[in-house]
């Protein structure tokens, strides 16, 4: 076995510089969780491994506008942020502490989550409806990105050669968030289908503001745009949940996989959106 | 010829860590894992091989208290931090409470997956040491079992967690 | 909306090896201080099979439990066994250990009827002490025995037993075959929970009662039944290895595709044990591993139908067969002409 | 004087399990860990194809690879062509490392043992193989069809099923069904199938085998049967079993899934070949994909009921998917023939228990063998039975339950007999309210 070249960059500097001169060559590491079960599997050797825990990248920081997720947070800290018991962090707390087992929280990190395959990587769907954005650093300096622009599919994404995930953006907008993960089992494994919704409302009770995102229906979570837009203004009664549900699984682009098929994705679409949103006003 | 030419890349590490309360030094790889090198250099025969992806628990250590995965672990991130495995935590002439709820309690069959489990079991006590049936079923509901149906093991844990973790 | 059904299965269970042909065999040995070997060839899944041995050779030769060493690793030293499957090894290693170890026991009343100067039949083994019956102070430690054994009385004391079910043949134009060595019952009963929105049907209680003839360990017994009923519900609601049989297409390949059932999904179980004794069986024993794993979907299923009013035919029961079969309910009903 | 009234010192008693204290210390050996020094590591070059003719294979380029100790083919196994069942006189079907066509998906071709396992794969990828694509066949009730393609060509011999006795099923004739049929009130049809389970104990299948100085072979296995598993080494290998020790009876969990010796011949003949010692542990994924798994069952019931819920004939086809051999899904079949019309007293009983092949993973034993399918097809039948009728699903199996003294349609007479004991005593632990008469019912009474 070919030995692997561990570089440890002590600070975000460090890690661009050696990631700008191993371009190609370096997989990155933060937790290990996806690297280490690819390396095993003998899907994964790379020449060279940049480890970011060291990066001083690991962090929360809250403030009126914005929760920032340093890269190599681990999705345990994020299941601990549950209070005050609505906004944006009790949302990344409902969907984090629902990933994987404890042992996974403490291991994952929130950069290495938005590079999971389905049919793990849930969070990805709450930080869609929560409008997160990614925080990017490279030899060309700082930029920032949707989420959604981020993301690819299938664990691709957006992220340009030489660059790496310093920070994931959380909006701190007023709203309350749903969250819905169908799954088999109640313990770890796979999600079948995960809907989360974000949803601000005038003093009549109207919708002011709806946003709503599905995972497991597709390559890669999706906002459900035509069902966001479908909300803006109504009071959210059931048939306006019902519509939306069914609205958000119009966009879905499903194909069948061991664990289910694109027919079930597509029915349970809808109703997760359904009971994310009903969620998302109890709240 | 290395692809980052710097005084940062390594590809044999000495890594160095407490293993069950004694100092310990491996030379790894970087991408060993904290399983591969417990049971092929350290001889630690309770940390095993379920899965190799982190699906079942059934290598799971302790990492400062924390239940971790011992396949999804590099071994070189254990540098100065301390690994206990069940080994550390008793032995048959001195039973750590959990060992002995888990024979008393036939929370044991085939015994793969035992010493994941009581380990998982340990970092709830000491978190939290009386927690609930619920909290108890979620903490371990990462570590599979084949044999037992989990009952016996819910039943184990429970009794220690009666007696105020002890 | 959720909507809760119960459905019992109930099953019959065969004892070895259908047909026979699956011998066991013991052999047993006293140690100079009483205590015994014990070699046999069956192997040690985690039911618990060397402390049901143990348990069965004490019994017989009248020695305490902790007396017993049991040596199972090794086809150099261990007889031969058919192996650890068809619910075959308490029921056909027992009869085996039993008459090993009455062997080793007729050999000890022999040197103990010496060393007490009373007849081998007057004698009896309670609690590791040979004793003369009706004169309980007359009496000797089996340890002291075993040394006489040896050095006075120049005799090893030892014994091996072998059981054979032996092969039955098959009647070719009706079928008819001695098959059971014998045969358990149990029925299952399944409390379940349907989401008619998803699919996902949750078991929130069973309850499962199985003869098996004696229960040489109780506590292995309920481990059996309890690990039992929770493999049957995971192959019921969880595994689905082809999940497009016969296509081989997507077929799980590790743990996460498997989804094998966790402890968050275990329900609350209830369990009870009869015991009616095989006339064959070692001490009435039957076989209890296997058939605590086979009612659980029939049992469910029948417990959605009365939740939802859909029968599900096949197995594993998944989300989707669920969904499609309320869709079919109610355009079936939608079609119906009204009157 | 019955058993269970009698008193027992240790039988009953719940001691304490003899190795329970290993488990809970982390101190029981299992087979993984065992190592020895120079010891190789297997890999397998399986079949990309499920089912194809062998034109060529070379193994040269991995003999080459430095670090491999051994690799070996069907050229290296004295008795290639076996079967698990022989003994019980089924015919050997199976070459344990394919020679002239390959039948399923992942059968094993050729072994490596090389100084690690990373170049046992590296190997084992260098094993270069050519094939003429044959047709292949999934579905084992088109693989039943008259015109379906061949599962397997080679040793000459085979239709896509087992023969039983000559004939396309094993057949039990019970009573006259034909008749009864015409008799019964009602006619009531059913189709059910399970489908195929991996057994998934924690510990996967491993085995070390170790040449000795006197010549012997020593396997260190996870078998679930020492004595099976090493005779059918012995005989592939052409040992005699002076020459072979098996050492085990500690394992991880089995549920039949350590039955069928999927390792241990390998790692014998690599080390034979070698000199060395040679583990093979199995990785999750050869586990799901590679070993014999549960088959799938088709099931197809016709029964005969009377108004008041006796069920006076039973007629059931039973498909059983054996993959693309036998391993031991005949006998399988048989079991499931035998207990297939369930625990009921049923005069007419007629039944085609069918073993097909499919160029599919093999498939053999699991917990429950046969019954557990049977199982779920009966039971799900006689609930339809009782709420067509309109009678009590409890009501309808306390009324056929067999009792002591009964009949099975393999014309065996049943002596210890509680299944009716069971239903009430399930009952009770639930809370269930039956009817006196229900409650009254004993196995050990004639049927009213």
């Amino acid at each position: 076995m070919a030995n692997i070249e561990l570089l440890r960059p002590r600070s975000v500097d460090e890690a661009v510089d050696l990631l700008e001169r191993s371009v190609g060559a370096a997989t990155v590491l933060a937790g290990g969780v996806d690297v280490m079960a690819g390396y095993y599997a003998g899907l994964l050797r790379p020449r060279a491994v940049l480890y970011l825990g060291e990066a001083g990248l690991s962090g929360v920081q809250t403030t009126a506008q914005a929760i920032t997720l340093g890269a190599t947070t681990p999705l345990l800290r994020l299941a601990e942020l549950g209070q005050p018991s609505n906004g944006a962090g009790a949302a990344l707390a409902a969907a984090a502490s629902r990933v994987g087992t404890r042992a996974i929280q403490i291991q994952a990190t929130i950069g290495g989550h938005l590079f999971t395959r389905p049919p793990y990587g849930d969070l990805q769907t709450m930080l869609l409806a929560l409008d997160a954005r990614v925080r990017l650093r490279g030899a060309a300096g700082e930029r920032e990105v949707s989420l959604d622009t981020f993301l690819r599919g299938n664990g691709e994404t957006t992220l340009g050669p030489g660059e790496l995930v310093t920070a994931v953006v959380v909006p701190n907008a007023p709203g309350h968030a749903g969250y819905e993960r169908i799954a088999l089992t109640r313990g770890i494994g796979p999600a079948l289908l995960t809907a989360a919704a974000w949803v601000d409302r005038d003093a009549d009770g109207r919708c002011r503001v709806a946003r709503i995102a599905v995972g497991g229906a597709g390559p890669r979570p999706y906002r459900a745009t035509r069902a966001e837009q479908a909300l803006v203004g109504r009071a959210l009664d059931d048939v306006a949940l019902r519509e939306a549900g069914a609205l958000a699984a119009e966009q879905a682009s499903p194909s069948d996989d061991t664990f289910a098929s694109a027919w079930y994705r597509r029915k349970v679409a809808a109703v997760a959106v359904e009971r994310a949103l009903r969620a998302a006003q109890g709240a | 010829m290395s692809v980052a030419t710097t005084p940062a890349a390594q590809t044999e590490l000495v890594v160095s860590f407490t293993l069950n309360g004694r100092p310990v030094q491996v030379r790894t790889r970087a991408l060993d894992s904290v399983l591969a090198v417990l049971r092929e250099q350290l001889q630690i025969g309770s940390v095993r091989v379920g899965c190799n992806e982190g699906d079942c628990g059934v290598c799971t250590v302790l990492l400062d208290g924390e239940p971790h995965r011992g396949c999804l672990l590099p071994a070189f991130v254990a540098e100065g931090r301390e690994i206990t495995t069940v080994e550390g935590l008793g032995d048959v002439n001195q039973l750590h409470p959990l060992q002995r709820a888990f024979h008393e309690h036939f929370a044991s069959q085939c015994g793969f997956c035992t010493p994941g489990m009581i380990l998982t079991a340990k970092s709830l006590l000491d978190r939290s040491p009386a927690p609930s049936r619920e909290e108890i079923v979620a903490a371990i509901s990462g570590n599979l079992c084949r044999c037992t149906g989990y009952r016996s093991i819910i039943r184990a844990i429970e009794s220690v967690a009666q007696q105020g973790g002890r | 909306m959720k909507q809760r059904g119960r459905g019992i299965a109930v099953l019959e269970y065969p004892t070895g090896m259908n047909q026979g042909g699956d011998p066991s065999q013991a052999y047993v040995k006293l140690k100079p201080d009483g205590t015994v070997d014990l070699m046999i060839g069956t192997v040690e899944l985690g039911e618990g099979a060397r402390t049901v041995m143990a348990q069965m050779c004490a019994e017989t030769l009248g020695v305490p439990y902790e007396s017993i060493v049991v040596r199972n690793e090794d086809t150099d030293t261990s007889p031969l066994d058919t192996g650890t499957f068809a619910s075959r090894a308490t029921f056909m290693n027992g009869n085996a250990i039993r008459k090993a170890a009455s062997e080793a026991r007729k050999l000890l009343l022999d040197v103990a009827g010496k060393e007490l100067e009373a007849a081998p039949e007057d004698l009896e083994v309670v609690n590791g002490e040979v004793r003369v019956k009706g004169a309980p102070e007359r009496k000797k430690r089996i340890s002291e025995i075993a040394a006489a054994a040896i050095y006075g009385h120049n005799t090893f004391i030892a014994g091996s037993g072998a059981f054979l079910k032996p092969l039955a043949p098959i009647d070719e134009e009706t079928g008819a075959v001695d098959a059971a060595a014998t045969v358990a019952w149990g029925t299952v009963i399944a409390e379940v929970e349907v989401d008619t929105e998803t699919g996902i049907v949750t078991v929130e209680r069973m309850t499962c009662a199985y003869d098996v003839g004696q229960a040489i360990n109780p506590a292995l017994v309920q481990g059996q039944i309890e690990g039992g009923a929770v493999m049957g519900i995971s192959s019921a609601l969880f595994e689905n290895l082809y999940p497009y049989y016969p296509s081989t297409e997507h077929q799980a390949a590790r743990f996460g595709e498997l989804q094998l059932i966790t402890a968050a999904d275990v329900p609350e179980l209830r369990t009870a044990i009869v015991e009616e004794p095989a006339p064959n069986g070692p001490f009435g024993a039957k076989g209890v591993g296997e058939m605590t794993a086979n009612a659980q979907g029939a049992a469910i299923v029948n417990a959605i139908y009365d939740a939802v009013g859909v029968w599900i035919t096949e197995l594993p029961v998944t989300p989707e067969k669920v969904l499609r079969a309320l869709e079919a309910k109610q355009q079936a009903r939608e079609s119906a002409p009204r009157g | 004087m019955a058993l269970s009234e009698r008193t027992f010192a240790v039988v009953g008693k719940s001691v304490q399990k003899i190795d329970g204290l290993g488990h809970v210390t982390g101190r029981t050996v299992y087979v993984d860990n065992l190592t020895f020094p120079g010891m190789l590591f297997t890999a397998m070059h399986r079949s990309p194809l499920p089912h194809a003719k062998i034109l060529h294979l070379d193994t040269s380029r991995a003999e080459r690879l430095p670090g491999v100790g051994a690799v070996v083919s069907y050229r290296d196994v004295p008795n290639n062509l076996h079967g698990l069942l022989t003994g019980l006189g089924v015919q050997a079907d199976e070459p344990l490392l394919a020679e002239h066509e390959v039948c399923w998906v992942g059968q094993p071709i050729a072994a490596v043992a090389a100084a690690d396992e990373d170049t046992a794969r590296e190997a084992a990828s260098l094993i270069r193989v050519e094939y003429e694509e044959l047709p292949a066949v999934f579905d084992p009730l088109e693989s039943l069809k008259e015109g379906a393609p061949p599962v397997r060509t080679a040793y000459g011999v085979y239709p896509n099923y087992y023969l039983y006795a000559g004939q396309p099923c094993r057949r039990i004739r019970y009573g006259d069904f034909e008749a009864a049929i015409q008799k019964a009130d009602h006619v009531i049809t059913g189709t059910y199938r399970t489908g195929p389970i991996e057994h998934a104990p924690l510990e996967t299948q491993v085995s070390v085998a170790v040449p000795e100085s006197n010549g012997r072979l020593t396997v260190y296995s996870t078998t679930q049967a020492l004595y099976f598993t090493m005779g059918l080494l012995a005989s592939l290998v052409g040992l005699p079993l002076s020459r072979v020790r098996f050492v085990g009876g500690t394992v991880g969990g089995g549920f039949g899934g350590k039955v069928d010796g999927a390792t241990e011949p390998i790692t014998g003949l690599l080390a034979l070949k070698s000199g060395r010692p040679v583990k093979w542990r199995f990785t999750r994924e050869e586990e799901c994909l590679y070993s014999s798994v549960r088959g799938a069952c088709h099931l197809e019931y016709t029964d005969g009921v009377m108004n008041d819920g006796r069920i006076i004939a039973r007629k059931v086809r039973s498909i059983q998917d054996s993959g693309a051999y036998n391993r031991t899904s005949p006998y399988g079949v048989n079991k499931n023939a035998n207990h297939v019309a369930g625990p009921y007293r049923i005069p007419n009983v007629w039944v085609d228990g069918y073993c097909v092949y499919t160029n599919k993973q093999p498939t053999s034993a699991m917990r429950g063998f046969g019954v557990f399918e049977a199982t779920f097809a009966i039971e799900v039948q006689m609930d339809r039975i009782a709420r067509q009728l309109g009678i009590d699903p409890w009501e309808i199996r306390f009324r056929n339950a067999y009792r002591k003294g009964d009949q099975t349609p393999t014309r065996e007479i049943l002596d210890s007999v509680a299944l009716i004991e069971t239903m009430q005593a399930a009952a009770q632990a639930a809370g269930i309210e039956l009817t006196a008469t229900q409650r009254a019912l004993s196995s050990k009474e004639p049927r009213a």
